[in-house]
């Protein structure tokens, strides 16, 4: 518990660190008048053609589809393939390895059949 | 689209270049051999012996940079204002158009107008005025550097040795200004 | 201390749940649920499910809100304001919502503190928990998590077919 | 901190929640909504193994644990397939307003 | 085998005199003032350190004018970024702009947390150090992709739709080579999986497990060199493309919180891969007892130190020699080289561990 | 041609008018240029985009646009030259060639051998100088930023060379009719040889570290294809004409100054790829090393220009001379009206028609292959704008 | 576009500040030590961590990008961090001319800097508009008619060493004017341009006249005491003697003219040749073998002509080298040069038109694409109309630029300042 208490200060310190940079250059850096088009986005130099909030194509949104699907297969993964590992010996209820890498074996084919699937799809083209 | 093998990894075919001396009398007019039909190559089939080749062939890359890491004496950068004292421009070096002076402070421009005509930005003029023999002589020879592309037009135009190109090239300035130079320290004689 | 703690988190998931719920630009309304799901994993902390806190920010932040946000991206302009609804819709959602919370308040209250003797073992380890997920035993997780392997395949697939249900056309 | 301000947390976020999904006329804001609710589901999940329910049987971490665990694997799906389906929706109407969206049979 | 302690003297001592969270706190205090310290010293010297680096890969010297060997120039960069005006350009989504760059260097921040550096070197040390790894870059993620949406540029947005994809694909053959050595080890805890690589250098994972550690271990370097957002794998910024990527319209100071997370992320991500692969903060071992106890001399924070600057002067090496990749060639690498690749890797090591046909 | 479905903005100029894709994504425009590190210069791009795939690509010009033609009618034929330097800037002796060709057949100017032998050297040199810098540019393009400064380590030699025959490094005014302004200096010859061989040697580097180099295959492979057919309807000339197939060297079917007197290869693509532009050039420097052994080999002695004329007064006619440099065939046309001005002076350059193209290759690719086909087209904009 | 006369960067900042007696800032006003410490630390990061933008138009920009490269390696400096996005940069480096349809993008791009910034204006162009100043209507006579300036390097390309030269001279320029002045903007030059060669001509001559006058007397006292001065004789320096050399000439490679002219009589009776009237095969013959055939078509046979030339087999003229027109004054000629690049031989043709304000002409753009760029610039140079273009707009030019540039009788005082001699 108590790590969680140091690494929430650190995300504090990691926030403050930046976010103090950020304030200190507000207050010490000059600012200059605008003279015409100082705020206009970049754009080579031109004015920019319609808005920067473009509707993207959708295809790029499956990526993310299949990313969360293997995002939370591997989450099942870290407790399971530490079971497989140099027998922590005396331990209860230790299952035998065989099984375990029987059932991981099982397990990363329906992921490995997911990936295929999506593959034969073609989601994985990014266009 | 040919049936042939595709080979990307392969040079592009090269044609031999028909060298044909050109000697008067001319020879009659030939029609030109040319190559034959080019072909359009379809794309390479993947395999693991290619990839592998390949991904080895990026190891060769890493080789290449590592080459230059490993030895400092391939350094070839010149540290410019540490290296003042050592730096010579080469002997044709166009930095800036200067007119040579003798030991008595004189040129030897006449104010013939030559330069002026072959620059062709209007980089010179040439003000003359008339000495006490009354005789048209050079007033001031008006060189402006900011506009000057040191083509040594006007050098090769003067037919008196007055101007040369001179070395100098650190002649930056903050205002615009002191670019336009007079070459001349003393009138004409 | 930790209760104080635990009353300031909660407090802010509130708040951060009704931005996430009234803001009117799709985006605050993002980073207010963001909010609520990082407070989520710190309640987790506090209620000693580490690896559950983990997997909170690794699934939820990593992952859903990433995909949330693509989402948002790819189908609506994200600074754009959504519109009100109307004051009997908002009567009538306040109305579900006071009811609801009434219930479940109540069944909470009787609930009461419920607290145990032997709370100190805090689930970190990895090792135990798989154990008990691969055990095919009594009180062993095997068939679920197979199943979830499944799930998460037909889930994948049939978000493919659906979102590509336009794109079939034309490939 | 207890069970029963836990559960009073989760109730909380799941009456907001149930508010914003009820107003929301952006599917996708809709669906945050929804993402709250189940939120609240999934703290009672953990509270429930930490502290044990009124008729809590032997105490059982792993369990409550695990049980998160495959919650969140189930949101995930959920939310997978939810937003293909926002997707689709966008596609065909180019908008995502709930009132709108009556005729999706036809 | 020798016992290693697991705790630093000062923890020690604060925790025997401090009730317990105020003992946490303020170990984590004095943890935080050093890391912070660690990490403005390590970037700064980061960042000379790449531009010296790539200039001799270029045959040219580097910073040479400010400072001995130009050891200066970053400084004068961070005290110009601070005093450079702050620009916030029409049209963009205020809360976004400003909070993008705080999040990259906050993840950043907290992966160096779970580092062991030394024996008694490491700030905390989870349980699921791992999980907690993974979970915490996501943070990265979300600042590049909130960073560029709010820009309303049309380069930034380009930039962010990319680095999105591409970071978040990434993650899962890296989350992949690392679940081999959780699998070894059997245990997600940093520290504990350094010390499961005691003895010769081929009980390092990335020897112990034959073959399979080799070749997690090239998983791991290229997919973390596109976590790291760093050429030959830099398609979010892509120069000559996208001109700045998602950080285009990032001026002064809020630009160089992009900057400085890239080169704190380099160090913490060679960190870890020397964590995972390379035995840590362990001393190498030749298997030759003279050698070895000679070796041993060195504190194990000189030797996580060498073995991280060489896996970074590794990222530099590749950067300065490769082009870089088309966002499509990126995105079927990872997935249909990479992805599958580390699950027939996961495999492989699966069955090796649970064969034990691993180096004993 | 159907109207447009939706309601879209209008097209910005030059756009042709299209159906918007239906699958919910939207098309966008995007400003590439006149600032921005891909386009070499100040072109200006103006690309639609479906995601990241570019639909169509409108280049805009003018952006450097000097009046070089417009001022050439104010400035003597000699004059003339040295603003032909500031066009193609890396092919300035190869520009001034041509020109000085143009003038010499409207004149009947001949050139002494050892002038010509100059002419030849000189060429060959500025064209691998020209193609080592472009190697470099495209290293840096396609990211290997390394590439882009060995590229330049190399061709400094060749520069150092130029500073010593002409006195500057980039505009060299150094062709004048009837041979050149000045001999080569002392010891130059010795110093080409030395070069040639550290050049064989770099070249194979350049091989290992980028034409070998699987991303750069993967990258240019396929990409930006330009048939035979359009090629040579586009105009195209140049390495990357003869990548399409387009089999035409001025040096070669249009001999001028002494080039029928050596042995060379002209390389020839076969897909008008990328990749093919890429592999052309690094042959051509291999091929103009080969030329430049011939050179230094049979460099006679004797005088470097003919005998100058007191002015250059042009008679009346037109006149036009082609010479190939570093990117295509560089034209000369002089129309004179008996003056010493030129009455009215075009220049055709290689990079004008090259790029036309440009629309043609980048449909349907990525946006990062366009910053590959533009880097492989090799463009010198200040020679499109004249 | 009022880009020639002035900038609109005119608004807020306190202008008319006297620059120092180096031409740099004026110095600082004394302070405590404290301020001035933290001045000098600001100032020399700011003057060691320069980013330039990548910013690059023309010839310069080579030398530019050579200061980078290996040789000169401005990262000494501190500078290699270059730029793509102005938003970083705190330099441009003009390097290469700014012509006026570019003048509003670099005003544009100066302004999306962050301040300080700083400009260095590399190379003759953008000092003065150098080898551009004269006759051309379209390059901006120096750059600090658009942006404040703060060094120039002057040159033509200024060599590497130069520019760094340059760029130690803006650093020590930032180091005296740290921390406060830096917000003071360099004036802009609203001076309006004009001949300078003939100003300083006449400015002289004003002063001469003085001088002349005041001279007399002791011009003829001199005159007096020496009558036989002859004045000092400069001899010419022996130029070089070089020996008349005979042309070689090489023959025109495919079909002789001749041949050509005779099979497209056939097609086309009243086809002529440029300046032969009644052209036969010995008449071409006399022109010498580099003769390239110069056809003169009447407007109706242009495209049919152009057409059987780039498909008949005999010719396959498949490459057109150029498409250009000359103002004759009395009218115009489209002149347009083929290229067979299978059999090498090419053919010229023009075709005349009338000097009207837009004489039309049929376009070739379905027959070569290449057309398409060339007849857009003959409009935008002559107003050449092309029907059936499918985009003829101006190629070069902003599309509000006044009159076509390239007719003899394109007059426009507002950009051209005319050459005198």
């Amino acid at each position: 518990m108590t790590e969680y208490i140091i690494i929430g200060v650190f995300a504090l310190v990691g926030l403050l660190f930046a976010g103090a940079a950020m304030v200190f250059s507000r207050i010490v850096a000059p600012r200059f008048p605008d003279t015409g088009k100082k705020l206009d986005a970049y754009e080579s130099g031109e004015d920019a053609i319609g808005t920067a909030r473009i509707q993207f194509k959708l295809g790029y949104y499956l990526f993310a589809l299949v990313f969360l699907v293997f995002d939370v297969e591997a989450i099942f993964l870290f407790p399971a393939l530490a079971n497989l590992g140099p027998a922590a010996d005396g331990e209860a209820g230790q299952i035998s390895p065989l099984f375990v890498w029987g059932e991981i074996v099982v397990f990363v084919a329906v992921l490995g059949f997911a990936l295929y699937y999506a593959w034969r799809k073609k989601v994985l083209e990014w266009d | 689209m040919s049936e042939e093998t595709p080979k990307p990894d392969a040079t592009p075919e090269v044609k031999p270049a028909e060298a044909k001396p050109a000697a008067p009398p001319p020879p009659p007019p030939v029609t030109y051999p040319r190559s034959a039909g080019v072909t359009m190559a379809a794309a390479p089939k993947a395999s693991l012996s290619r990839f592998l080749g390949d991904a080895f062939g990026l190891f060769k890359g890493m080789n290449v940079t590592m080459r230059y890491f490993r030895k400092p004496s391939r350094i070839v950068t010149r540290e410019y204002p540490e290296n003042r004292g050592t730096l010579k421009m080469s002997e044709r070096f166009r930095g800036q158009v200067v007119m040579p002076h003798d030991e008595k402070n004189e040129h030897t421009c006449t104010a013939c107008t030559l330069c002026e005509k072959a620059c062709p930005n209007g980089s010179i003029s040439i003000l003359t005025t008339k000495n006490l023999a009354s005789k048209r002589v050079l007033g001031a020879f008006v060189y402006r550097l900011s506009s000057c592309t040191l083509c040594n037009l006007c050098i090769e135009a003067c037919p008196f040795d007055a101007i040369r190109m001179g070395h100098g090239f650190e002649m930056a300035t903050f205002t615009r200004d002191p670019l336009d130079l007079i070459l001349n320290k003393t009138e004409g004689r | 201390m930790r209760d104080a703690f635990f009353y300031a988190v909660g407090a802010a998931m509130l708040g951060l749940a009704a931005i996430t719920v009234l803001a009117r630009n799709l985006f605050r309304a993002a980073l207010g649920l963001l909010g609520v799901l990082l407070g989520t994993a710190v309640l987790f902390l506090l209620l000693k499910a580490e690896l559950v806190a983990l997997v909170q920010v690794m699934v939820y932040i990593g992952g859903i809100m990433i995909f949330v946000l693509y989402a948002v991206l790819l189908t609506s302009e994200l600074g754009g304001r959504m519109a009100r609804p109307s004051p009997a819709k908002l009567a009538l959602a306040a109305a579900v919502a006071a009811i609801s919370l009434g219930f479940l308040g109540r069944l909470a209250m009787r609930a009461g503190p419920g607290e145990r003797g032997d709370m100190s073992t805090a689930i970190a380890a990895l090792k135990p928990l798989g154990a008990r997920m691969l055990n095919s035993g009594p009180g062993g997780f095997l068939i679920p998590f197979e199943l979830i392997s499944l799930l998460l395949l037909a889930a994948m697939v049939g978000a493919i077919a659906v979102a590509r249900d336009g794109k079939g056309g034309s490939p | 901190m207890n069970l029963s301000a836990c559960l009073l947390l989760a109730a909380g976020l799941f009456a907001i929640g149930a508010y914003g999904l009820l107003t929301r006329r952006n599917l996708i804001a809709a669906l945050m909504s929804l993402e709250l609710m189940v939120n609240a589901a999934l703290i009672n999940f953990v509270a429930f193994a930490r502290f044990g329910g009124p008729a809590a049987g032997p105490h059982d971490p792993e369990a409550g644990s695990l049980f998160a665990l495959f919650a969140v694997a189930v949101t995930a799906a959920e939310m997978a397939l939810a937003l293909a389906i926002v997707i689709a929706v966008h596609r065909q109407r180019r908008h995502l307003d709930v009132r709108e969206l009556d005729g999706l049979h036809g | 085998m020798t016992e290693i302690p697991a705790n630093n003297p000062v923890g020690d001592f604060l925790r025997a005199n401090l009730p317990a969270p105020w003992a946490a706190i303020g170990n984590g205090l004095i943890a935080v003032a050093a890391l912070a310290g660690l990490v403005t010293v390590t970037a700064i010297f980061l960042i000379w350190l790449e531009r010296k680096v790539c200039a001799h890969f270029q045959a040219r010297l580097g910073p040479t004018r400010v400072g001995p060997f130009g050891l200066l120039q970053p400084i004068a960069d961070a005290i110009k970024l601070l005093m450079k005006e702050n620009v916030k350009p029409r049209g963009v989504d205020a809360l976004a702009y400003f909070l993008a760059p705080l999040l990259p260097i906050t993840g950043s921040f907290l992966v160096l947390a779970v580092i062991p550096f030394g024996p008694t070197l490491q700030v905390v040390d989870l349980q699921a150090g791992v999980v907690y790894v993974v979970a915490v870059s996501g943070l990265g993620i979300l600042g590049i992709l909130i960073g560029g949406w709010g820009s309303n540029n049309k380069y930034s947005l380009l930039g962010s739709m990319r680095s999105g994809a591409q970071l978040f694909s990434y993650e899962l053959s890296m989350v992949l080579c690392m679940l081999l050595i959780v699998m070894g080890s059997g245990t997600a805890s940093l520290r504990e999986i350094v010390l499961s690589q005691q003895g010769p250098f081929w009980h390092w994972w990335i020897i112990k497990m034959p073959l399979a550690g080799v070749a997690a271990f090239v998983l791991f370097m290229v997919s973390s060199t596109a976590e790291l957002n760093r050429g030959p794998l830099d398609l979010s910024e892509a120069e000559s493309e996208l001109t700045g990527g998602f950080h285009t319209e990032y001026t002064g100071i809020s630009f160089s919180m992009f900057f400085l997370a890239e080169f704190v992320n380099m160090f913490a991500s060679a960190g870890l891969g020397a964590t995972l692969f390379l035995g840590g903060f362990l001393p190498v071992q030749l298997g030759y007892a003279p050698v070895d106890h000679a070796l041993a001399m060195l504190p194990g924070v000189c030797w996580f130190f060498a073995k991280t600057y060489s896996l970074i002067f590794l990222y530099m090496w590749f950067r300065w020699t490769f082009p870089r990749l088309r966002i499509d060639h990126l995105l079927s690498l990872e997935w249909k080289f990479l992805l599958p690749a580390s699950m027939a890797n996961m495999l492989l090591g699966a069955t090796l561990v649970a064969f034990r046909w691993i180096i004993p | 041609m159907e109207a447009l479905k939706t309601s879209a903005p209008a097209l910005p100029p030059g756009f042709s008018l299209r159906e918007t894709r239906a699958d919910g994504s939207q098309e966008y425009f995007l400003n590439m240029g006149p600032q921005h590190p891909s386009t070499h210069g100040v072109l200006k791009l103006v690309v639609r985009l479906d995601g990241e795939t570019v639909v169509e690509v409108v280049p805009h010009l003018g952006f450097i646009h000097r009046a070089i033609e417009k001022m050439g009618e104010n400035e003597t034929f000699v004059q003339y030259i040295h603003l032909t330097d500031r066009m193609d800037y890396l092919s300035s002796h190869i520009n001034n060639l041509g020109v000085c060709m143009a003038i010499e057949k409207a004149m009947g100017i001949g050139v002494p051998e050892r002038g010509e032998y100059i002419r030849v050297l000189v060429s060959e040199l500025q064209r691998i100088q020209s193609h080592l810098l472009w190697w470099g540019a495209f290293g840096m393009d396609l990211g290997a930023v390394s590439a882009f400064l060995y590229g330049f380590k190399e061709r400094e030699k060749i520069t150092q060379l130029f500073e010593e025959l002409c006195g500057a490094r980039l505009t060299m005014n150094f062709f004048r009719p009837g041979g050149s302004n000045a001999d080569v200096p002392e010891g130059f010859i010795g110093k080409v040889k030395e070069l040639l061989e550290e050049m064989k040697f770099s070249l194979d580097e350049f091989d290992t570290l980028i034409s070998k180099n699987m991303i750069i295959r993967e990258r240019c492979f396929g990409v930006g294809r330009l048939s035979r057919e359009r090629a040579a309807n586009y105009g195209c000339s140049g390495p990357v004409g003869r990548a399409s197939g387009v089999d035409f060297d001025v040096r070669r079917d249009d001999p001028y100054s002494i080039y029928d007197r050596f042995k060379f290869e002209v390389p020839l693509g076969s897909n008008g790829d990328c990749l093919d532009r890429y592999l052309v050039r690094i042959a051509e420097m291999r091929q103009s090393v080969r030329i430049l052994e011939q050179v230094v080999a049979a460099f006679p002695e004797g005088q470097y220009r003919s005998k100058e004329k007191a002015s250059y007064k042009v008679p009346a006619g037109s006149y036009f001379s082609a010479v190939e440099t570093a990117r295509g065939m560089f034209g000369t046309y002089f129309v004179s009206d008996n003056s010493f001005k030129p009455y009215r002076v075009k220049s055709r350059s290689p990079n004008f028609s090259n790029l036309s193209a440009l629309n043609e290759m980048a449909q349907g690719g990525k946006i990062a292959d366009l910053v590959a086909i533009l880097s492989t087209l090799d463009l010198i904009i200040p020679d499109i704008d004249r | 576009m009022g880009l020639m006369g002035g900038s609109p960067l005119t608004g807020p900042g306190p202008e008319g500040i006297q620059p120092g007696p180096d031409g740099g800032f004026p110095p600082l006003p004394e302070t405590g030590g404290l301020t001035n410490a933290v001045d000098w630390v600001v100032g020399w990061a700011r003057s060691n961590s320069l980013w330039p933008l990548v910013f690059g138009t023309s010839c310069c920009a080579i030398e530019m990008m050579a200061t980078g490269a290996s040789h000169n390696d401005w990262a000494r400096f501190g500078l290699e961090v270059a730029r793509a996005s102005p938003r970083q940069a705190d330099l441009i480096i003009l390097a290469g001319t700014i012509v006026e349809k570019m003048g509003s993008r670099l005003i544009t791009l100066y302004e999306q800097m962050p301040g300080p910034k700083y400009v260095i204006a590399m190379g003759a162009c953008t000092i003065s508009g150098g080898p551009f100043y004269y006759d051309s209507y379209s390059v901006v006579k120096g750059a600090d008619r658009l942006i404040p300036v703060d060094v120039y390097v002057p040159g033509c390309p200024p060599r590497p060493e130069a520019l760094l030269y340059g760029v130690m001279k803006l650093q020590e320029l930032i180091k005296k004017g740290a921390w406060r002045n830096s917000l003071i903007p360099r004036p802009i030059n609203h001076a309006p341009f004009k001949d300078e060669m003939s100003e300083t001509a006449r400015e002289w001559e004003a002063k001469e006249k003085l001088k002349q006058e005041g001279m007399k007397e002791a011009q003829e006292k001199f005159k007096a005491e020496n009558p036989d001065f002859k004045g000092v004789v400069i001899k010419r320096v022996a130029a070089p003697k070089f020996d008349e050399v005979a042309r070689v000439v090489r023959p025109a490679r495919g079909l002789p003219p001749a041949e050509i002219l005779a099979l497209l009589k056939t097609f086309f009776p009243t086809l002529g040749v440029y300046n032969l009237p009644e052209p036969d095969a010995a008449k071409l013959a006399a022109l010498g073998p580099e003769y390239v055939l110069d056809l003169t078509v009447p407007k109706e046979d242009y495209l049919p002509l152009i057409s059987l030339l780039r498909d008949d087999a005999r010719f396959k003229l498949d490459f057109l080298i150029e498409l250009t027109a000359v103002d004759w004054k009395d009218r115009f000629e489209v002149i347009v040069h083929l290229l067979s690049t299978e059999k090498g031989h090419k053919v010229f043709l023009r075709c005349a038109l009338p000097h009207d304000a837009h004489p039309e002409l049929p376009s070739l753009t379905d027959l070569f694409s290449a057309a398409n760029w060339h007849e857009r610039e003959a409009w935008d140079f002559f107003g050449i109309r092309f029907t059936g273009h499918p985009d003829l707009r101006r190629l070069f030019l902003d599309d509000d630029f006044p009159g076509h540039p390239l007719r003899k009788d394109f007059e426009d005082p507002s950009r051209v300042v005319k050459r005198p001699y």
